[in-house]
């Protein structure tokens, strides 16, 4: 244990016990100062050449105990910490942990509120799908997508600095609804971005979509089947592009989406094309529940009657909301007192990360990056 | 000394420095060229941030000197200020060794390369076997580089580069045999290696060898155009440097200088394979249609797109002036951009000068079908992703592979093809 | 010593000086292929006594044959000598004695290699009493050609065969399930 | 030594020399401050686990076994492309044999896999 | 109205039903076999802009799915937020196979099996293969170091096919030991791991239990209610970091 970084993986004891007649294989560790691992993942790979014969997730680089924190913070205290967590996509944290708290508190968000919610978040989906587009395309070599969806992303951040102050932890929204009423303009300002970034996702399509070489290093790479997808928890995308059609905003509607008319789409073969497409698809879905959103805004109050000093009774709740990664659940235990007894989060990109080892086994190095991408994880989320 | 530049001068303009036998001549070439190929090199690095940039919605650099000019200066210094490692455990004399070898190979095939008819340091009547040969000793430079460093990447980066590079010569051979092929057909019924040859064998022939034969030339074109990009590990074949999976493959472990070898090796061969395309495929140094269009007006036409050029680049620095900012803090910078677009006027007129408008004809067609080259080479890094190594070497040896044999076999059909016909009536009259 | 084969583009230049250049080269890295402990030097030095038997060719005006020497020899074959060098554990055989205890065999053959030489030296000149067949430089790749393509055209057809047997031999020893 | 290769050598001296003075040059101004850290090879922030030289995949060597073989076949091309027009209809048959015999090796081994990388 | 219930012990699911049976006590007199979804009819509250009822618990939880007309003897809410006895036929199943050993409850609508500790395996074995609860969402434990049974296991599953959350619990004491998921579901892997590492909790046979998110050789289990916010292993910090705390 001299080395911090060092866990000893059951590959590298393998490895260990080798000859040197049978030692085809390298071991050699992918992280956690990589650029292709989205953060401080280390992957341990055993390659065969560069045929990738096992591997191993090395975690927790980023381990900040979220979970521990909640115990000495008030409700609402905590609620910006999960922001920090998918910090792509803190909009979608921040909309689960108010959301099973109200819930603990047996309270509703008002309509208003819950539009505004909706708005945001999938703003925040539309988001984090870019980013994940961007860095995606680039790990595959595909440098300029990056810069495009950089380039858009902007806009909807300005969204959100506009509304709130902040561009990436939002901390948009409060326990019992919504803290800020939206600006002058808000609506101009999301109808304005719908018809400015609608065409924008054809330019990204049209770089990759059918790109022989795109095409060539996705099809077919990273299969995960439906069966798998379930056993292994993997939800998402990633699920969905295996052929489950399982959106939590269909399958137990949160928020607003109820109202909304929107489609779950899905993929047949569960590989990394599949994946894109299917991420590619949900942006447009986004924009169509953003629209429809923005649309049929309510007018009202936007937050709920909630006492300043809140204690939930004792109980516990479960609560879950697709984030863009996945099903992001909160499981709270309360004690009757100010501060939540254990909050437990189940990020999507942990488990998700998870099926990596099954997606990667006799693929080629280069396609455990497609296939990290793919996933679509977040460190901060993983390791929490 | 200007004895011998006299002397060459007047007497033996009608060959190289090296069929001249001077020693001092040839080194001068030999420095011109080293020094051309360096700043083009620099010039190669600013456009190719500039132009990807641009292609990506961005600006590029922007803050040293106008518009960045003076980035690739600060870059430079910056790396020679850069401390040089050599990691524990490595081979330090394979490791310090390496960058040389690449940068020795890079170079030495532009010993053959032709700008002009003379213009060339000098010209071998092996000239293609010497480009092949020395350009596979890169593959030396880039195994030891990714041995010597003791560390994975740099040892996967190596094995997949020199594997890549070896997979891709075969395919480029074929595509070159199949353009010396093409050479021999003439009265006398034999070719050339020479490099000059080749492009005066264009010249006899009144085509480029890319329309030789059509399509027969233009796929040989293409199969070396393929090859070229891989053997220089360039997008979409720049799997040794693939930074999403081996960070910066067999060049992971130098820094500062040392790294910088490589990357003036990586772009001078990017230079050097360009030329050996145009050479073979575009006519080398000749001007568009040079039988066609022919003729004195034909001529002066011509000879003077090079002082057009640089008009043209005057005018576009004089508009970016007039467009900087208004603002005293951008006072030097503005200052600084538009002494530019004059030294850019000041050559323009230089090379309206007879003497030396008929002088740089042949090199700075020769730098235009470069330019194009080049520019394609970046425009690929803008567009495509990575090719993955299996992917890659599949179309080395699946597809260039017999493509290349194919058009080797065609064109030596079609180059025979009176004779086989004489034959064919023979058999029939027989 | 080439003055015979003279033509006026390619004077001779400097023949003595790349004579011993060229040759002392080659020489002297011979004997680091020999003595090196880490094979990876040892392979480096070989490629260096290549390129300078490269050069000797080009000083004989047979530059077809010093490209050759270049593409094949240093570009492919020790490129393949790197590769099986790096398959092998180097740790290892650093650490091995370099010569094997085989003096006397050792000794003998030597004597014998040296006796051949001398032999060579002393009855050489009347071997060959006349020069070498002349070829112009600029015809080189050309006169191979002839010489290839007709005189020993059954020879070249072999080779093909050759090629195939080592295509066919390295596929089947190295690919393990075939 | 031919004349006109003796450029060759002086572009090597010159390039052999110039950059190793580049570099000695730049000692003077470049700091080096060795540290066990910094010397580390890079392994993603990972003490290396084991020596990084050797173990690695048969399948390089068949790659370069495989393109001594076609490199060879090249080179023989060369003196008939340069002549091609005066062997005539016989060079090219005997051209199309010896191409011919190496097709075949050429099938046999796409047909044995030995192509494909995995 | 949520404010007033609450209760001043720590643990707040041992006690289960008994206390009020106001609105639950009606449900669990007729068996529904509403199983899982008695909050599903009642279930719309988000859609409508006006006033919002505090009443009808957990919008997202339970909505009207597929399965929903099967079973449509959803009864109206348990107005007080303790936990229900829980009525389904899955319940009526369970229980009498299980007597005793099982308790379902549910509260603000959702569903949860309390379990005696020996009856887990066998309860999740069959709860994945004969009632399709094939996906295993989380994995969890809670803390009560007060308590004799100190720790409360908490696995949440979900069907696909029945859009079915229920929550299976159980109390152990530290230091017992508890089946692996692992091998019901694939994906209890990591969360098991990430259960063992910040509670120290061992699961028997699970393929490769070790710390996941600490750093290997590192002390003590921080989720645990004694393990201190600012508490480190200061061992681990000085060996490995080199410096005399992390603070």
């Amino acid at each position: 244990m001299t080395d911090p970084n060092s866990s000893v993986s059951h590959l590298e004891l393998e490895e260990s016990k080798k000859t040197f007649l049978d030692a085809n294989e390298l071991v050699i560790n992918m992280g956690p100062q990589h650029p292709a691992t989205h953060g401080v993942l280390r992957v341990i790979l055993r390659l065969d050449g560069e045929k990738v014969m096992g591997l191993e997730c090395v975690i927790g680089y980023l381990h900040r105990g979220v979970e521990k924190i909640a115990e000495h913070r008030t409700y609402t205290m905590f609620n910006p910490y999960v922001d920090r967590m998918d910090y792509v996509a803190a909009v979608s944290n921040g909309l689960g942990y108010c959301e099973a708290v109200e819930k603990l508190l047996n309270i509703e968000a008002p309509p208003r509120a819950n539009y505004i919610r909706v708005i945001l978040t999938e703003l925040n989906r539309l988001a984090s799908h870019q980013l994940w587009l961007g860095t995606h395309a680039l790990d595959i070599g595909a440098m300029t997508p990056l810069f495009y969806t950089f380039r858009d992303r902007e806009e909807i951040l300005k969204i959100f600095e506009k509304y709130c102050g902040a561009r990436l932890t939002t901390h948009a929204f409060r326990i019992g609804g919504c803290q800020y009423e939206t600006y002058e303009g808000f609506e101009k300002d999301v109808k304005k971005f719908l018809t400015f970034v609608a065409p924008k996702i054809d330019e990204y399509e049209e770089l990759l979509t059918t790109n022989r070489i795109w095409v060539e290093r996705t099809k077919k790479v990273g299969t995960i089947s439906a069966k798998d997808c379930i056993a292994l928890g993997v939800t998402g995308p990633v699920l969905r592009a295996s052929g489950v059609k399982w959106d939590l905003r269909k399958a137990q509607p949160y928020a607003a989406y109820k109202q909304f008319d929107f489609e779950i789409p899905t993929g047949q073969n569960g590989d990394t094309y599949d994946r894109y497409l299917v991420r590619m698809a949900e942006m447009r879905q986004s924009l169509r529940i953003i629209q429809q959103a923005v649309d049929a805004i309510p007018e009202g109050p936007i937050m709920a009657k909630v006492s300043k000093v809140m204690k939930p009774p004792v109980g516990e709740i479960y609560h879950s909301i697709e984030a863009p990664k996945g099903e992001l659940g909160y499981f709270i235990v309360s004690d009757g007192s100010t501060q939540p007894y254990r909050i437990r989060v189940r990020p999507p990109s942990f488990v998700n990360l998870q099926a990596l080892d099954l997606m990667c086994r006799g693929q080629l190095v280069a396609d455990v990056i497609a296939v990290i991408g793919t996933l679509d994880i977040v460190l901060g989320e993983v390791d929490r | 000394m200007p004895g011998f530049i006299t002397n060459y001068l007047d007497k033996n303009v009608h060959v190289t420095p090296g069929q001249y036998g001077s020693p001092f001549w040839a080194l001068v070439y030999i420095l011109l060229v080293f020094g051309g190929v360096s700043l083009a090199v620099v010039c190669m690095n600013w456009l190719e941030r500039k132009i990807l940039a641009h292609m990506q919605v961005r600006l590029g650099p922007m803050r040293v000197g106008p518009h960045g000019l003076l980035q690739p200066i600060a870059d430079a210094i910056k790396l020679i200020l850069k401390e040089d490692i050599v990691p524990e455990g490595a081979d330090s004399f394979v490791f310090l060794l390496a960058p040389l070898i690449i940068l020795v190979a890079g170079f030495s095939v532009y010993c053959v390369i032709p700008f002009g008819p003379t213009h060339a340091i000098t010209d071998m009547n092996i000239g293609i076997l010497f480009m092949l040969g020395v350009s596979s000793l890169g593959v030396l430079g880039i195994v030891m580089a990714g041995w010597a460093s003791n560390s994975h990447y740099p040892l996967i980066g190596a094995l997949r580069s020199s594997a890549q590079m070896v997979s891709y010569e075969v395919a480029m051979g074929l595509a070159v045999i199949s353009a010396v092929l093409m050479t021999s057909l003439n009265p006398a019924g034999t070719g050339t290696l020479s490099m000059i040859g080749i492009v005066q064998a264009q010249y006899a022939q009144h085509t480029w060898f890319i329309f030789k034969f059509f399509p027969l030339g233009f796929i040989a074109f293409f199969i070396f155009a393929v090859a070229m990009v891989a053997e220089t590990n360039r997008a979409p074949f720049d799997l040794p440097e693939a930074e999403s999976e081996l960070t910066a493959g067999f060049h992971t472990e130098y820094s500062g200088l040392r790294w910088s070898l490589f990357m003036l090796g990586e772009y001078a061969a990017m230079i050097s394979v360009s030329s050996i395309a145009i050479t073979l495929w575009l006519g080398g140094w000749m001007r568009p249609f040079p039988n066609l269009l022919q003729g004195p007006t034909w001529d002066l036409a011509f000879s003077l797109f090079p002082a057009l050029t640089f008009f043209g680049l005057a005018a576009m620095t004089f508009y970016s002036t007039m467009r900087m900012p208004k603002h005293p803090y951008f006072r030097i910078q503005t200052i600084g951009l538009g002494a530019f677009g004059g030294v850019f006027v000041l050559i323009a007129l230089i090379l309206l000068i007879p003497r030396v408008r008929d002088g740089v004809q042949d090199v700075y067609w020769f730098v235009a079908k470069i330019a194009v080259f080049l520019y394609l080479y970046i425009w690929y890094r803008g567009t495509f992703p990575r090719y993955r190594f299996d992917q890659l070497m599949r179309v080395g040896w699946k597809v260039l592979l017999p493509l290349g044999i194919g058009v080797l076999m065609a064109t030596g059909i079609m180059g025979l093809r009176t004779e086989i016909w004489d034959f064919v009536h023979r058999l029939v009259h027989i | 010593m080439c003055t015979g084969w003279y033509t006026s583009d390619m004077a001779p230049v400097a023949t003595t000086f790349f004579f011993y250049f060229l040759s002392g080269l080659a020489i002297l890295s011979g004997v680091l292929v020999i003595t090196r402990k880490n094979p990876v030097h040892s392979a480096l030095a070989l490629i260096l006594t290549l390129l300078s038997v490269a050069g000797l060719y080009l000083m004989l005006y047979a530059p077809f044959v010093a490209g050759v020497q270049i593409i094949l020899y240093v570009g492919g074959i020790m490129v393949l000598f790197l590769f099986v060098i790096m398959l092998v554990n180097i740790e290892r055989s650093e650490r091995e004695k370099q010569f094997n205890q085989q003096w006397l065999p050792g000794i003998l053959a030597a004597c014998g290699l040296g006796l051949l030489f001398v032999l060579i030296y002393v009855k050489g000149k009347a071997l060959f009493s006349q020069p070498v067949i002349t070829m112009p430089e600029t015809e080189n790749t050309q006169r191979v050609g002839m010489m290839l393509y007709s005189n020993y055209m059954f020879p070249f057809e072999i080779a093909s065969l050759l090629l195939l047997v080592a295509i066919i031999g390295a596929v089947v020893m190295a690919k393990k399930r075939i | 030594m031919p004349q006109n290769y003796v450029p060759v050598f002086i572009f090597i001296a010159v390039v052999g020399t110039l950059i190793p003075i580049t570099l000695l040059l730049t000692k003077l101004v470049r700091p080096s401050n060795p540290h066990r850290e910094k010397l580390l090879p890079y392994e993603c922030g990972i003490d290396p686990v084991d020596r990084a030289r050797g173990r690695y995949t048969v399948r390089y060597y068949i790659v370069a076994i495989l393109f001594v073989v076609f490199d060879v076949e090249t080179i023989f091309l060369f003196p008939w492309a340069v002549k091609f027009k005066a062997f005539g209809l016989f060079g090219l048959l005997e051209m199309l044999i010896f191409l011919g015999i190496l097709i075949v090796g050429y099938i046999w081994i796409w047909q044995k896999g030995a192509l494909e990388w995995v | 109205m949520s404010d007033e219930t609450k209760s001043p012990s720590p643990q707040p699911e041992g006690e289960k039903p008994s206390s009020d049976k106001i609105a639950g006590g009606i449900s669990s007199g007729t068996p529904p076999p509403g199983g899982a979804k008695p909050p599903a009819p009642s279930e719309k509250p988000a859609v409508a802009p006006g006033a919002t009822p505090p009443k009808p618990a957990a919008p997202g939880e339970k909505p009207a799915a597929a399965a929903a007309p099967a079973k449509p003897a959803a009864p109206a809410k348990p107005a007080g937020p303790t936990p229900q006895p829980w009525d389904s036929p899955l319940v009526a199943k369970l229980t009498k196979q299980f007597g005793s050993g099982i308790q379902p409850l549910t509260y603000l609508g959702q569903n949860y099996l309390q379990v005696d500790r020996s009856l887990i395996p066998t309860i999740l074995q069959m709860l994945r293969d004969e009632e399709q609860f094939d996906y295993c969402v989380d994995i969890t434990a809670v803390h009560y170091p007060k308590r004799e049974k100190q720790f409360d296991i908490v696995w949440i599953l979900y069907s696909f096919s029945k859009n079915e959350r229920v929550r299976v619990k159980t109390q152990i004491a530290d230091a017992e030991h508890i089946p692996s998921a692992v091998p019901i579901w694939a994906a209890a892997n990591w969360l098991e791991r990430e259960t063992f590492d910040m509670f120290g909790i061992q699961f028997d046979g699970h393929p490769d239990l070790k710390r996941i998110l600490l750093p290997d050789g590192w002390k003590g289990h921080p989720l645990r209610k004694d393990y201190g916010i600012i508490q480190q292993d200061q061992e681990w910090v000085q060996i490995n970091l080199g410096i005399e705390s992390g603070q």
